[in-house]
């Protein structure tokens, strides 16, 4: 991957490239269209042909691997990249680094007090004022997100300089876990969570195929586990978590005890644990004083139960996680170190929870040190303030007066790519390029060194956030010689011995200053590597290394698992939840907006939630027996309030949520944001008091009480999905786990039971039931597995998808009526209720069937079936009568009602691989024909059929899926893991009776029989139907 | 019928028009007329009148049917051989795992191509047929009264020599009025 | 006369709700949609309303000459210099697009070439020296909304002059060839080139070739 | 002679001729101010694409699709008058015959603006017709709404040429009764007809034969329409019953709205003389039958999702009745089953005002029947993941309104330049004067 002359290529093909967004909606005119070619052009470059970069996805602090497609100097799309231990995952949120870089909303340019500046000129009044707050005895302060690798060191180094009080935190973030972990451990990362050989995952409220940190590799793992084939078991998911979040939707026995009181029933599982196993140690003393029954009683959960769930956790390798938002209470740590304790004793601590492949979040600040900055701040001892990628005004409760103390600071400086809630009027604004225009690398995972480089150029006047602070370095501590780096926490820790086992992790030791001397950030990238990572590597050549980490992505090392001796000293005091008769307030995290710092962009607004299929907004999920007396209708919003404030939003019936319990989202409630973040739903975290968890400080998301009522006006809030549950209809259909590990393979036929229509014998015993013969395919057909088994319903091949195939987004008025554009929807049946609640998610799509009824009823022929199985669509054709989208029973076609808009700068992530549609037309999935066609040619070029290595994870969706859940291939190849899958005894064709012969197959989800859940296929639900639009 | 101006103008007379109030005597008219031997006649009615038609035309159908019957198929040929061919046309497309050319669903476009033009051949051959659009009957012997409330019998190419007995029997048999003939004075028993 | 009034009352009510329409025009609009997210595109008059395949944008108008920034003797090049077609369109056998050369390459014989009183070429120098591309005019334009690669015909057989004309004829190439899908099509039915490659498979290649996801995209 | 004389028929069928009431320049300003407000409503859509009317994915048809259909089963009835009771000889169809024939002729007009409307790139609408391009592209003749294009296209040749040609030796009355310039232009309508011998004898032999063929036509056009929905997979259209079902219904609604339109006719133009009473019970009895098949064949549809042990089927038609458009169940089968029984009542069926209420009623419920297949069916598909609530906006509204001003400016129009009543016909049905008769009488 050459870089030489980037800038120069990328310049130019950006100038030809914007010419390239295509479209049906050609002008009548002859438009004259330039053709530019490159003054000088790089031997790699082809155009039209796509180039792919390795770098490292920044949506969160987790740092996964992220293949970005090049076209014409544009990236286009970003999709995970197999060489990283990241496994070729990315999430939902990752892709928003796309839309991110393209977001109209970026500053163009460095402000000053909202008036455009040159950086010359904010750098040196930047400098000044550092000099000046020095001068004056004031601090010098640094409030930002987690920082890794290279910015960390130069942050550290600059630090050391300049004397920077430095504060590092996530609103969502890991203050509880590595407090937690140092009380256990004493250890200063946070373990690693195994699930992969877990025949039972109990977690307390972690949302870790979701929100967590490190999601990618819990995915992999649960994958693993719920496969039958991977192990030839299912691993069974027990949830103790409050509310039914998108994690413990997935649970087989959801179990919420009353709140408050989520660390006391791990403590007495600890102890049931602990006295099935006959551990002995010092440890025993830990839970010695536990009262089993009187947590049961306190907490709701029968102690038969949490004696069946010990049992479970004892039998097989299982793993204990801790987090989420159950953990965000005052009692979060612990809650975590409980957890930690039933680890220990069910012996998963080194099989399990590891530590080696550890998280290194860098520095980790809590929630309490952010509010004695702000204290300080405020009381005016704050000259210069640095913001970094945190959001404190949105993000911290109102009673900790953020915007006041950020008013309060001298000169203010955000590092932002786009206006947010903690902007003041007298910010300076250093506009820092994206993810994906940026140099740096990151070290988050043990031994895993991930490179950003960039991918294209921003076309705007930005920076990187490491050639600023070189800039600072220079001008404010070119005192090379002061040789101080202040050793992080977690250095300190890795070389603090550790009992039994040897230290594992080779963490780079700073032998030597980095200084400020470098050209810029890459150059300072570049040394580091050279310096501190190559020496890990070996080899010959550094330039070789370097060439070869920039292709990979960066250099991983496999650390050994290792063990961790318990250390713990006392067992944690269990404060619980304030005394209330009000149920109690659960802030969680959105799937797709995380902590609200994904909110200006427009598909993280637009994709439904998982559970509820809103969007653009915030919700309240109460019980559906609070709904009830409430007397709320379909449309009616609720008042949420607590003694600290209140809020008005729409509100869903949850099967998931106790009457206990009251939940609201995260994310949205932006007083200030982009265009597309501004001024939607409510910001629940105003409804929290200034509390932490004493242990560590964090902010205890869970630890209010709140009481809700019925408010005047119309909700905003709309469901995509219509009805709750599958109205008995075997469209997301189960079988037992006992079946599917009996039937791994297909012998014996499909153990699927499905809703069949008697056909007359006299056809048939005669095999013939079709009118007319199945269309022949010479060479491909197309198909699709899609395994329900591991589905999580996280969307991220929604989001896929829309990114690959230019799918528009359609704002939240037009959501609401349902015109959403995507054409994967995430179907969720919520079949069950109690403690098998049994949520189902389902991604539904064009099934390209054999047989389609779409087919027949067009009138012009825009959509046929081709020789390659596929279902196609000719846009250009199209009339837009729409009988097609009538006659599909899977209603996988889109109508686009309007020509939607891609405003300026966002119609440059258009793939110029696919047209973009007009008004009036009909599009559905294509099952990605550009990828199939280039698949095709280029295996044309040697006179072969692509094989199936080549397919199986070419469609955006399946390239996105983290779980792995989607199989695409030739089927016609009997030896394609898709065809093999078709045969699988769980396959079964969506609405088969039809007899549309589908392209896709679905395998059915494994479920524990041990509860309501029926185990007789799609008859399962036990709900009632009723509509579900609230 | 139509306006034909005579061949051997120098041997005939202007056309004779004679006006009914009477059905009967309408009737009574035709048949005398027939019965002398004059046949080249039109009977104007202002709406069919089966007795004229029976009297005049002795129950031979109109060859209009003939028109009706190519029309249909001509019509039923044209719908499936064009939708066949134009399905052909495109041999790759199997919309729905449906054949190119298959039957059930052409039958429709066949059935309304077979209406269709066998509609258009029946106007068509009724236009020949009646020879329309015309300009109508020579200016002396149209009457709007024809389309109101009187009969009326024209006899065109009329002979000078039988003028006066064509006369005569349409003045008997009940005419309120007989003109024309090159006779300008009105002939005719007005009957109370 | 009598009917005037009659008629006044009836143009008055038909214009009165026209105009009351007009007035409602702006607020409908804004109701239809939210600003942000949809543009309304249909202009009413025409010639939206009319066929527009005959305006397609294929390029530069059929056979007429073309003003472009350089004017470039494609003549010179082919039949007095020898060059081959894809010397400059190199990516033509390798990849969708054909190029258009770099200017460095250009540059790779007029650095040795004089331009004195050959002003077209100092209008080379000075882009080359600017580092700004040549913005040169797209003569053969397909619609958006085609997928044409240049490699699969070429390796497939067919010949530069097939869709391009004699461009070693011309002086600065215009366009020869309609670029309409009947026309593409003509082809695909039938060209020798499928017959020679595929041989017994070319009945399927035909077929393929009639796909209308071989171009559309 | 008592009653009506052929000069009477004359002079009473041509009174109401080009000489327009305050009334009537009243009814026609309002058929014009819907037909703009239509109009305006359309531009709108055209600009800003189809998401201005309420449609709410899977629910992509809707009001539009509603009113196309009850146009065109509107239309049925006219041609079901003019020639199906022709062939059987029916007398009491010559007062109304052409007056339900215009009336099926403009709301095919009509019917065949919704197509264009309803579609998402109207300026593409010409992709439905075969015709040679130079993309060598043909259409789908495999498609419903193909055979639609077909059956609806042919009707409305079909129909209108039939209509011409009643009119022909009307036209050439009002040709004879007028002068100057009116009467040159009804010259060239009538073709210079004369009604000669000759003339009448091709013409009723013709008119039979289009008699003959529109009545299998009328008949294939509303079940090609029922096959939109019937070769659909869709549960609640996928059914065999409906062609019979929709071409009795087009019948019973077509016969409802030629009472609602001449009932106002016959009083303003003052042609009691010609429809009677007797006329408008016929068509309440006919509508009585139509109305029975219609109600068997809900109840059979009803009968049948149950039987068949069809989940889809059987969950759409419970849907239908306590779901979301239970109103629109309640109001279709208030106005279709039970409001017509009314007229199973001799007093109530020749009693003008019951007459008139009942056949609005009935083009209300025949409209919302339409409404309830459409909309509830796509509303209620296979995947519950697809359940929605559809509501039409303004938009659809002023586009349904407009096209009764449409529909109305015609019919207006039509009424002041054309003979409402079928001046030959009727005076076919008159006993000639005879010579005999007033010899008998004289004596």
């Amino acid at each position: 991957m050459a870089t030489m002359n980037r800038r120069d290529f990328l310049r130019n093909a950006a100038v030809a490239g914007s010419a390239t967004a295509a479209a049906c909606t050609y002008d009548p005119k002859v438009p004259v269209e330039n053709v530019l070619p490159y003054v000088n052009q790089d031997d790699d470059v082809l155009p039209g042909t796509a180039q792919y970069f390795a770098t490292t996805c920044t949506a969160c602090a987790s740092a996964c691997g992220m293949l970005a497609r090049v076209k014409e100097g544009r990236a286009v799309f970003v999709e995970g990249n197999p060489d990283h231990p990241s496994g070729g995952r990315l999430c939902t949120r990752g892709h928003m680094v796309l839309t991110e870089t393209y977001n109209p909303d970026r500053f163009d340019g460095p402000l000053n007090a909202g008036k455009p500046t040159t950086w010359d000129e904010a750098l040196a009044g930047i400098q000044q004022a550092v000099t000046q707050a020095r001068a004056d005895g004031k601090a010098v302060a640094w409030l930002g997100q987690y920082r890794t690798g290279s910015l960390r060191r130069l942050l550290d180094e600059l630090g050391a300089g300049i004397g920077l009080r430095r504060v590092h935190w996530e609103a969502l973030g890991a203050e509880t876990l590595l407090a937690a972990s140092r009380a256990a451990f004493n250890k200063d990362a946070i373990p690693s969570f195994d699930l992969a050989d877990a025949h039972t995952i109990v977690s307390f409220g972690m949302d870790f195929l979701s929100t967590s940190l490190d999601t990618m590799h819990f995915i992999d793992g649960w994958s693993q586990a719920r496969d039958p084939q991977h192990g030839g078991f299912v691993a069974r998911f027990v949830a103790f978590e409050p509310r039914v979040g998108a994690t413990s939707a997935q649970a087989d026995n959801f179990l919420p005890p009353t709140p408050g009181t989520e660390a006391l029933v791990a403590m007495a599982l600890a102890r049931l644990v602990h006295d099935k196993v006959k551990y002995s140690g010092p440890a025993s003393a830990l839970v010695g004083a536990v009262d089993v029954a009187a947590a049961a009683q306190a907490s709701g959960i029968p102690l038969e139960k949490l004696e069946q769930v010990a049992g479970w956790i004892t039998e097989a390798p299982s793993v204990v996680l801790p987090g989420g938002h159950a953990n965000a209470s005052v009692d979060g740590t612990a809650l975590a170190i409980a957890t930690f304790l039933i680890n220990e004793f069910a012996g998963n601590v080194g099989r399990s929870v590891v530590f080696g492949r550890e998280l290194q979040l860098g520095q980790v600040n809590s929630y309490t040190e952010v509010k004695a900055l702000l204290d300080d701040a405020r009381a005016g001892r704050v000259g210069v303030l640095f913001v970094d990628g945190v959001n404190p005004v949105y993000n911290l409760p109102a009673a900790d007066k953020a915007g006041e103390a950020l008013d309060a600071v001298g000169t203010l400086v955000h590092f932002a790519r786009e206006i947010d809630d903690s902007l003041r009027p007298a910010s300076i604004v250093l506009p820092t390029g994206s993810g994906l225009e940026d140099w740096g690398d990151a070290e988050v995972v043990a031994g895993v060194h991930s490179i950003l480089q960039p991918a294209m150029l921003s076309g705007r006047d930005t920076r990187a956030l490491g050639d600023v602070l070189l800039a600072f370095g220079k001008a404010l501590a070119p005192a090379a010689a002061a040789p101080a780096v202040v050793p992080a926490p977690t250095d300190a820790a890795a070389k603090a011995p550790v009992e039994g086992e040897p230290v594992a992790a080779p963490v780079p030791t700073p032998s030597s200053r980095m200084g400020f001397d470098h050209a810029d950030f890459a150059a300072y990238v570049k040394a580091r590597w050279e310096r501190e990572i190559y020496p890990l590597a070996g080899g010959t050549s550094f330039a070789r290394f370097w060439v070869e980490s920039l292709q990979r992505g960066g250099f991983f090392q496999e650390l050994p698992k290792a063990r961790a001796g318990l250390v713990l000293a006392a067992a944690p005091t269990v404060t619980g939840l304030a005394a209330g008769s009000d149920p109690a307030l659960v802030v969680f995290p959105h799937p797709h907006l995380a902590d609200g710092r994904h909110a200006n962009q427009p598909w993280a607004q637009e994709l439904p939630d998982t559970l509820t299929s809103f969007s653009w907004t915030t919700w309240v999920e109460i019980s559906p027996a609070t709904a009830r007396n409430l007397g709320l209708g379909e449309t009616d919003k609720v008042k949420v309030r607590t003694e600290h404030g209140e809020l008005e939003a729409g509100y869903f019936a949850s099967p998931g949520v106790p009457d206990n319990v009251i939940a609201v989202n995260l994310g949205n409630g932006h007083e200030q944001m982009g265009r597309y973040g501004t001024g939607r739903g409510a910001n629940p975290v105003r409804l929290l008091p200034s509390a932490a968890d004493p242990l560590s400080g964090a902010l205890a998301y869970y630890s209010a009480r709140a009481s809700v009522s019925r408010a005047v006006g119309e909700s905003d809030a709309f469901a995509q999905i219509g009805n709750l549950d599958q109205d008995g209809r075997p469209i997301a259909n189960i079988v037992t786990v006992a079946e599917a590990v009996e039937h791994v393979e297909g012998k014996a036929g499909s153990i699927v039971h499905l809703h069949e229509i008697p056909m007359d014998e006299r056809l048939t015993s005669t095999g013939i039931t079709d009118m007319y013969p199945e269309p022949q395919h010479p060479t491909y057909r197309f198909g699709m597995a899609i395994d329900t088994n591991v589905c999580t319903g996280c969307m991220a091949c929604v989001v896929a998808c829309n990114l690959e195939n230019n799918v528009p987004f359609v704002g939240p008025d037009q959501s609401r009526r349902g015109r959403m554009m995507s054409w994967i929807r995430m179907d969720r049946f919520w079949e069950g209720e109690g403690e098998h609640q049994d949520v189902r998610h389902m991604p539904s799509l064009c099934q390209h069937c054999a047989h389609a009824p779409c087919e027949g009823v067009c009138p012009v022929l825009a959509t046929y079936h081709n020789l390659d199985g596929l279902n196609a669509m000719i846009y250009n054709r199209c009339v837009g009568t729409r009988y097609c989208a009538n006659n599909c029973p899977y209603t996988a076609r889109r109508f686009n009602f309007h020509s939607w808009q891609w405003p300026e700068s966002m119609h440059l992530m258009l793939n110029p691989d696919v047209s973009s549609r007009e008004m009036g037309v009909m599009e559905k999935c294509t099952f990605c024909v550009q990828r199939i066609r280039g698949v095709k040619d280029t295996w044309r070029d040697v006179g072969e059929t692509a094989p199936d290595s080549a397919l199986q994870k070419l469609t955006a969706c399946a390239s996105a899926c983290p779980s792995g859940a989607i199989t695409f291939g030739n089927a016609k190849d009997a030896d394609s893991l898709v065809a093999k899958k078709w045969q699988s005894p769980r396959a079964y064709t969506l609405l088969g009776e039809l007899n549309t012969k589908p392209g896709i197959r679905y395998l059915a989800r494994a479920r524990f029989s041990d509860g309501a859940v029926s185990d007789a296929g799609g008859h399962g639900g036990t709900a009632p139907a009723h509509h579900e639009e609230g | 019928m139509s306006v034909s101006v005579p061949v051997e103008a120098a041997a005939s007379v202007a056309p004779i028009k004679a006006v009914y109030k009477h059905l009967d005597c309408l009737v009574t008219g035709i048949h005398d007329l027939k019965q002398a031997g004059f046949r080249d006649i039109h009977v104007m009615t202002p709406f069919p009148r089966h007795e004229v038609e029976e009297l005049i035309y002795e129950g031979e159908p109109s060859p209009v049917r003939w028109f009706t019957l190519f029309g249909a198929l001509f019509g039923a040929t044209m719908a499936f051989t064009m939708t066949a061919l134009m399905s052909a046309n495109w041999p790759m497309i199997m919309p729905g795992g449906k054949p190119l050319v298959s039957i059930p669903p052409f039958i429709v476009i066949t059935f309304e191509g077979t209406i269709l033009w066998a509609s258009m051949f029946t106007f068509m051959g009724l236009l020949l047929l009646c020879r329309l659009p015309a300009r109508g009957l020579p200016k002396e012997v149209e009457d709007p009264r024809f389309s109101n409330d009187h009969f009326g019998i024209v006899v065109e190419r009329v002979g000078a020599q039988d003028a006066s007995k064509i006369k005569s029997i349409l003045a008997h048999s009940g005419a309120i009025e007989v003109s024309g003939g090159g006779d300008d004075a009105a002939h005719g028993a007005h009957h109370g | 006369m009598r009917h005037l009034p009659g008629t006044f009352l009836v143009l008055a009510v038909f214009g009165a709700t026209l105009g009351s329409s007009g007035c409602a025009t702006e607020a409908a609009a804004e109701n239809a949609a939210e600003a942000a997210f949809t543009r309304g595109t249909k202009n009413l008059l025409p010639p939206e309303l009319f066929d527009r395949e005959l305006v397609v944008a294929v390029g530069q108008p059929l056979d007429e000459p073309i003003e472009q920034p350089i004017v470039f003797p494609h003549d010179r090049h082919v039949q007095t210099l020898g060059m081959d077609c894809q010397y400059c369109h190199s990516s033509a056998r390798k990849g969708t697009h054909a190029g258009v050369p770099p200017t460095q390459l250009c540059m790779g014989c007029h650095n040795l070439v004089p331009t004195e009183g050959r002003p077209e070429l100092d209008k080379l120098k000075d882009f080359y020296a600017r580092n700004e591309p040549i913005p040169w005019v797209k003569v053969h334009d397909l619609p958006d909304f085609v997928y044409f690669s240049h490699k699969r015909h070429v390796t497939g057989g067919v010949q530069c002059q097939e869709c391009h004309g004699q461009v070693q004829e011309m002086g600065v190439a215009q366009r020869v060839a309609t670029l309409e899908m009947g026309w593409c099509l003509d082809c695909h039915a039938q060209h020798d080139s499928i017959d020679e490659n595929y041989g017994t498979k070319a009945e399927l290649r035909r077929a393929e070739l009639k796909d209308c996801y071989t171009c559309h995209k | 002679m008592k009653g009506p004389t052929y000069s009477s028929v004359n002079r009473d069928v041509l009174a109401p001729l080009f000489t327009p009431s305050a009334a009537y320049m009243g009814a026609l300003s309002l058929a014009l101010a819907a037909l703009a407000w239509g109009g305006y409503c359309w531009a709108i859509q055209l600009i800003h694409g189809l998401g201005v009317a309420g449609y709410r994915p899977p629910v992509f048809w809707g009001v539009y699709i509603t009113t196309f259909v009850f146009w065109v089963g509107i239309g049925h009835a006219g041609t079901l008058i003019s020639a199906v009771l022709f062939l059987t000889r029916s007398r009491w169809r010559t007062g109304i015959y052409r007056a339900a024939e215009a009336m099926t002729i403009f709301a095919v007009m009509t019917a065949a603006l919704f197509p264009a409307i309803h579609v998402g790139r109207a300026w593409y609408a010409y992709f439905l017709f075969p015709y040679p391009n130079q993309r060598q592209l043909w259409v789908n003749f495999k498609s419903p709404l193909m055979w639609d294009v077909f059956a609806v296209s042919t009707y409305f040749t079909v129909s209108t040429v039939f209509f011409f040609i009643g009119l022909i030796p009307d036209m050439a009355a009002v040709r004879d009764s007028t002068r100057g310039y009116t009467q040159k232009l009804y010259a060239a309508m009538c073709l210079g007809w004369r009604g000669t011998d000759r003339q009448w004898r091709h013409y009723m032999a013709a008119y039979g034969f289009f008699a003959a063929l529109a009545t299998p036509l009328v008949l294939s056009v509303h079940s090609v329409v029922s096959w939109d929905f019937a070769m659909a997979q869709t549960p609640g259209w996928h059914s065999t019953i409906f062609p019979p079902y929709f071409v009795a219904g087009a019948i019973f609604s077509g016969c409802a709205m030629v009472i609602t339109l001449m009932l106002p006719l016959t009083k303003v133009f003052k042609l009691e003389d010609y429809i009677h009473v007797w006329h408008f019970e016929h068509l309440a009895k006919l509508c009585l039958f139509t109305g029975g098949i219609l109600t068997y064949a809900y109840a059979t549809e009803y009968f049948i999702a149950w039987y068949s042990d069809n989940m889809y089927e059987w969950g759409t038609f419970v849907d239908r009745v306590v779901g979301n458009y239970w109103w629109v169940f309640a109001t279709m089968v208030f106005c279709n089953c039970i409001a017509p029984l009314a007229w199973y009542f001799k007093k109530v069926r020749t009693n003008y005002l019951w007459l008139f209420v009942i056949s609005v009623l009935i083009n209300v419920g025949m409209w919302f029947e339409r409404y309830n297949i459409i909309a509830s069916s796509l509303a209620h598909s296979f995947d519950p993941a697809g359940w929605v609530y559809y509501v039409p906006t303004y938009i659809e509204w002023g586009i349904m309104l407009g096209s009764f001003g449409w529909f109305f400016t015609w019919f207006l129009l039509f009424a002041k330049i054309m003979p409402s009543v079928a001046i030959a016909e009727v005076k076919e049905m008159m006993r000639p004067p005879l010579k005999s008769d007033e010899e008998v009488a004289a004596k």
